[in-house]
């Protein structure tokens, strides 16, 4: 076994176990945080599968959002240190089954599927090739993600900002109904008169 | 490591994020295994463009579409939460079910 | 006893002192952290031996005891004007003089850092704020998803906000009387949504100011302008460094409180003045905030009015400063940037006015209306506390803002030392 | 060879690691459970003054449609590194390309400047 | 594998000698602003971290024991691995990453991160709003840092630090590109969280995020923050100045005169430059600040084309 090899292994292992952790902690910081370190595994991974580029901005993509992800964890959850141990699932035993059949079925693809096992070309510049490739035939995707991530820019700023164009975001809207210590309520009653968002009904 | 080894740890990080999506009743939570699924699956893209032997770009651009497919969903599942808490005060993915009218 | 090496080195360090003030002393603090064998740290964590100046009220004992516990120990206390605790008085440490604190502290450490002081006991029963073992799956003393005391503490329950429409906890804590960023003796009840202030609620006033001896002798009779208006010059200088520090430039605020020890008639701010506004002071945090209304600037009275363009100043009707042509210096803005631009300015103009007043011995002559640190004398009727309207110009401030317009106010009531008592001087 | 400069790099990150673990000292892991400071010390200094409940609860951070937006826009620094390296290679086309990209991108942060959200909320 | 441990033990030689810098020009700095107490630059830093050391160790009522331990060890690592891409000399170049100019890109949100979590596990009131406030600027200077690292990539085509210097042997950055580097020195401020960015361990918080830790693990966590410092001006050494080229002396001297201008004008601003408000300085940094990145990256575009 090189050690190419064994950190491939460590990581992979740190990977799953911290992806596993994710779903069984109670703290919601710990857990946008479980995801991360499972993230940079698989970056570290990538790295050593030759993918320099990759491996590297998956740090700084999943840094940023998984810090985002801790701070609307924090923001929007009830217990969010998880300072009361909670369970908060539901169909746990369906959703279980179903996440080791997709292993078990994913897996029979790896192993039994009939899949190229060379490696790449020494001399492959992976930075230079997927530069050319963005400028060249993929420049459509390119120019597309633009379009979407422009549309998704201002989705978000239209459906979360307070300070909406025409007023505020939940002018009309009534109190919530939240019982001290109890769950949320979301009891109909409370339909139609959000008419500050309808326009995120799809 | 080889290919079939790459493989299996993406699919266990897909079968754990699959786990989480379906059984989390936080939309936050279920935001988190959706990502671990597209963890595992731009770790099997990347994995197919290592050993492809070629070293064909589109498998670091099907990475980069995955990448951009997951910044787009959150941006727009925070977004979302924001809204919805907004309106009702929780972040429960059955307080999601007051949209579909 | 015996050191080991790392020890002596340590000993040799500026020993990190958290300074607790019981009374309204900061200016005095501030001279003494000129002393390059001791360091001011903001919180007692840092802290190696606690300075307790002035003297402890009973009302404060509770929380006196808490910020003593805080220093991680093993650390002693050092009292200056006031007497040592009960509970701590046997060994206790007291300053006579305070030029005499960096020698004093200096040996404390060498004595704690050698294990010949075991450090002083807590005050506070080591306990958890509420029990909380044994309750709950894990013995974490909580229930349910919110519910019960966690580790000994409540969580918050969600409120309105006061911008946004989103209902999160607030965060709800009593600060004070002993914390380095507040008016010494403050003490408040703190909402705060995420980092805004939402309420703000003056539990116990600052501990009043206590006139310098040359102010005191100006409501008694004729005093030189020279010496009133160093003392001025001084004070001031020393406010507008607490605000430097709050604002983090603690270096040029060392600098201003070493310049405002040694101050000579005519002395020229300027190269100060051309710094702060190069340097981006008059913008920092919360430079545009905490305008005063007419109310607000009329009851505290002084710089504050006057940045708020109220041009009463007490010196115009004194003979003494009307022959040395005494002009009102006069603001519109209200921030507290123009409060501290005006802090420098009527420092700069004291120095003139005392360099002035020099050769030919200019007194003072009137002493029924005498102007103040802080707002004027009339009659006799010394400023009054101001820290109520608190309550209304902090809420909406970002935490770092409040902070800084709490830097730029003087609301702390002004009271005389009784005749013949040493003042700050 | 990149291998060899990620072993370096893996090596200083175990080593500084190491180190600042030493450093730092022993941990005080489970406060509840083992000798620790006294209750007292560890109380969340407020200048005397005590909290009425946990800090950790729901948190509201002002600046939220910022880091939304950021999450999109960081998106285009994806494409920004490759960009950079054929930039020269390409040259024009590379330049007019990139301009577009980054136009319609700034018209989502002028959109997002205009409805409020680089503000504290 | 002797090559690697030789280059990583001069990294943590160069971490050690530049947290000991670090201290001597901050000092020397305060020297010469009239601060009477920095006592001497040369043996005070040496009390103050033995001051450090030997002061117990402090922890809450209920932190998260984890993060509270690791934050200011995984600070310091990630400002070591900083410190590790930075070439020193044409042959002495540490880690010689293809991609290090997207490592370091990705250390700094990395740094928010862990800086968030030492504010946050202390489970304390002050620390968390010092952990709050600094992500608000960590987000928010990464794509200025982003955009004028990807300005001095453009005329060495190429992500590797170690090309970015050679571009630059007809011009240094620092002239062809004359807003990267005022931009990147707020970068610097912004990731060691020094004075006017000094948004997470500020004053007005009671030290903020490191308020309720004391002792050893204090001592890391400043040490990481200087160590961040010198690992951010050798970068901008590298990407403006030039890196190890200049003539007469050898590359490595050059590079360490360069790092210390950078270090020393970062450390002059620390003091001189009162704290923003984080509030506003997060409109200045999307509305003034990335504007001016952008113009940097069209002015480095429009020079780098032959």
């Amino acid at each position: 076994m090189s050690f190419v090899d064994l950190i491939f292994l460590i990581c992979g292992a740190i990977a799953i176990f911290s992806g596993w952790r994710v779903f069984c902690t109670d703290s919601m910081v710990r857990a946008s945080f479980f995801l991360l370190i499972s993230f940079i595994a698989v970056g570290v991974i990538m790295l050593l599968l030759g993918a320099v580029y990759l491996g590297v901005a998956l740090f700084f993509m999943m840094a940023v959002e998984m810090m985002v992800m801790a701070l609307f964890m924090v923001m929007f959850m009830m217990n969010p240190a998880g300072l009361n141990p909670m369970k908060m699932v539901h169909q746990d035993k369906f959703a279980a089954l179903a996440g080791v059949v997709a292993f078990f079925a994913l897996s029979a693809v790896a192993v039994f599927g009939d899949f190229p096992d060379q490696p790449r070309p020494s001399d492959l510049d992976p930075v230079v090739t997927l530069g050319k490739e963005l400028l060249g035939d993929s420049m459509l995707v390119f120019e597309s993600a633009g379009v979407t991530l422009l549309a998704t820019m201002i989705g978000v700023v239209a459906m979360s900002s307070h300070r909406g164009r025409y007023g505020d975001a939940n002018a009309g809207s009534r109190p919530p109904g939240l019982e001290p210590g109890g769950m949320p309520a979301f009891s109909g009653d409370q339909e139609g008169s959000s008419g500050g968002h309808h326009h995120h009904h799809h | 490591m080889s290919i079939i080894t790459v493989q299996i740890v993406a699919a266990a990080l897909i079968g754990i994020g699959l786990y989480g999506a379906l059984s989390q009743q936080s939309f936050v939570m279920l935001m988190m295994g959706l990502e671990l699924i597209l963890n595992g699956v731009m770790l099997a893209a990347v994995g197919f463009w290592a050993y492809s032997g070629t070293g064909i770009p589109e498998g670091q651009l099907l990475t980069i579409v995955v990448m951009a497919v997951m910044a787009i969903e959150m941006a727009l599942g925070f977004a979302l939460v924001v809204a919805v808490y907004r309106g009702k005060q929780a972040d429960m993915t059955e307080a999601l079910e007051g949209f579909k009218h | 006893m015996a050191m080991n090496w790392l020890r002596q080195l340590a000993a040799k360090a500026p020993v990190p002192v958290y300074p607790l003030l019981a009374g309204n002393l900061r200016t005095d603090i501030q001279t003494m952290g000129l002393d390059p064998r001791i360091e001011w740290v903001a919180s007692p964590r840092h802290a190696r031996v606690l300075l307790v100046a002035g003297e402890l009220s009973p009302a404060t004992d509770r929380a006196f005891g808490k910020v003593h516990d805080q220093l991680p120990g093993p650390a002693a206390s050092i009292w200056w004007q006031g007497q040592p605790l009960d509970s701590l008085a046997d060994g206790a440490t007291i300053l006579d003089k305070a030029d005499d604190l960096g020698r004093v502290a200096h040996q404390l450490q060498v004595d704690l850092l050698s294990g010949k002081h075991r450090g002083e006991p807590a005050l506070c029963p080591d306990e958890p704020p509420e029990p909380w073992q044994g309750l709950g799956d894990i013995g974490h003393g909580g229930e349910g998803m919110m519910g019960g005391k966690p580790y000994g503490r409540s969580m918050a329950m969600p409120t309105d906000d006061l911008r946004d429409g989103l209902q999160l906890d607030p965060m709800a804590f009593s600060l004070g009387p002993f914390c380095s960023f507040l008016p010494p003796g403050l003490e408040a009840n703190v909402t705060l949504h995420g980092d805004v202030v939402a309420s703000f609620e003056v539990c116990s006033t600052p501990y009043p100011s206590l006139l310098p001896g040359v102010f005191e002798k100006a409501l008694e009779g004729p005093v030189s302008i020279t010496e009133l208006e160093l003392a001025r010059a001084r004070h001031y200088l020393h406010q507008l460094g607490h605000a430097l520090w709050i604002n983090q430039s603690g270096t040029v605020a060392h600098a201003v409180f070493a310049k405002a020890r040694s101050l000579k008639p005519g002395e020229s701010l300027n190269k100060l003045k051309k710094q702060l506004i190069y340097t981006g002071f008059y913008r920092s945090a919360g430079a545009d905030k905490g305008v005063l209304g007419d109310s607000q600037a009329l009851m505290t009275g002084g710089v504050a009015a006057r940045a708020c363009g109220r041009g009463s100043d007490a010196r115009v009707d004194d003979d003494g400063y009307r022959s040395l042509g005494f002009k009102p210096l006069v603001m519109d803005r209200g921030d507290a940037a123009a409060r501290w631009w005006l802090w420098l300015e009527e420092a700069q103009r004291s120095l003139q006015l005392a360099h002035d007043a020099g050769p030919g011995h200019v007194k003072t002559s009137n002493t029924r209306s005498v102007e103040l640190l802080r707002g004027a004398s009339r009659d006799g009727q010394l400023p009054e506390d101001g820290t109520a309207m608190l309550e209304d110009l902090l809420p909406g401030l970002e935490w770092s803002e409040a902070m800084a317009v709490l830097a730029s106010l003087d609301l702390s009531a002004v009271q005389r030392a009784g005749a013949g008592a040493e003042g700050t001087l | 060879m990149e291998l060899t400069e990620l072993l370096t790099l893996l090596i200083i990150g175990l080593l500084t690691f190491a180190v600042g673990l030493w450093l730092s000292g022993r941990p005080i892991t489970k406060p509840q459970y083992r000798a620790a400071p006294p209750w007292p010390q560890r109380a969340p200094f407020l200048g005397g003054g005590s909290p009425e409940n946990h800090a950790w609860n729901r948190f509201h951070a002002r600046y939220y449609p910022m880091t939304l937006l950021l999450i999109a826009f960081e998106m285009e620094m994806m494409f920004m590194y490759p960009w950079a390296v054929v930039y020269v290679a390409e040259g024009m086309k590379a330049l007019v390309e990139m301009g577009m990209f980054l136009a319609i991108l700034s018209v989502g942060i002028i959109y997002g400047w205009r409805e409020g959200a680089f503000k504290w909320q | 594998m002797t090559a690697s441990l030789t280059n990583a033990l001069l990294v943590m030689a160069i971490l050690a000698i530049g947290v000991y810098l670090v201290a001597i020009i901050n000092r020397a700095w305060a020297n010469a602003l009239g601060h009477s107490g920095a006592g001497n630059p040369f043996t005070a830093p040496f009390y103050s971290a033995a001051s450090l050391w030997v002061a117990p160790a402090n922890t809450t009522e209920a932190p998260d024991a984890m993060a509270w331990h690791l934050a200011p060890v995984l600070y310091l690592t990630l400002a070591a691995m900083g410190l590790a891409l930075v070439p020193w000399s044409q042959n002495l170049v540490p880690v010689d990453l293809t991609t290090g100019i997207v490592l370091w890109g990705a250390l700094e949100p990395l740094a928010t991160v862990v800086i968030f979590l030492h504010g946050w596990s202390a489970n304390a009131h002050l620390s968390m709003l010092g952990a709050y406030r600094y992500v608000s600027l960590g987000l928010s200077y990464l794509l200025v840092s982003m955009f004028v690292l990807i300005g001095v990539a453009l005329p060495a085509e190429s992500l590797q630090f170690s090309a970015v210097v050679e571009s630059q042997a007809g011009l240094w950055n620092v002239i062809r590109q004359p807003l990267g580097l005022p931009l990147f020195l707020l970068v610097g401020l912004g990731i060691s969280f020094w004075g006017p960015l000094n948004f997470a361990d500020s004053n007005d918080l009671a030290g903020g995020t490191s308020s309720e830790s004391s002792g050893r693990a204090r001592l890391v966590w400043q040490a990481g923050r200087a160590v961040m410092l010198v690992a951010f001006s050798a970068i901008g050494a590298t990407a403006f100045l030039g890196g190890w080229l200049g003539p007469v002396l050898p590359g490595f001297v050059w590079m360490i005169l360069k790092t210390m201008v950078v270090l020393a004008m970062a450390l002059l601003l620390g003091q001189l430059i009162p704290r923003f408000s984080p509030d506003r300085f997060l409109t200045i940094a999307w509305v003034l600040l990335l504007p001016l990145a952008f113009v940097d990256l069209v002015w480095a575009g429009l020079e780098a084309l032959p």
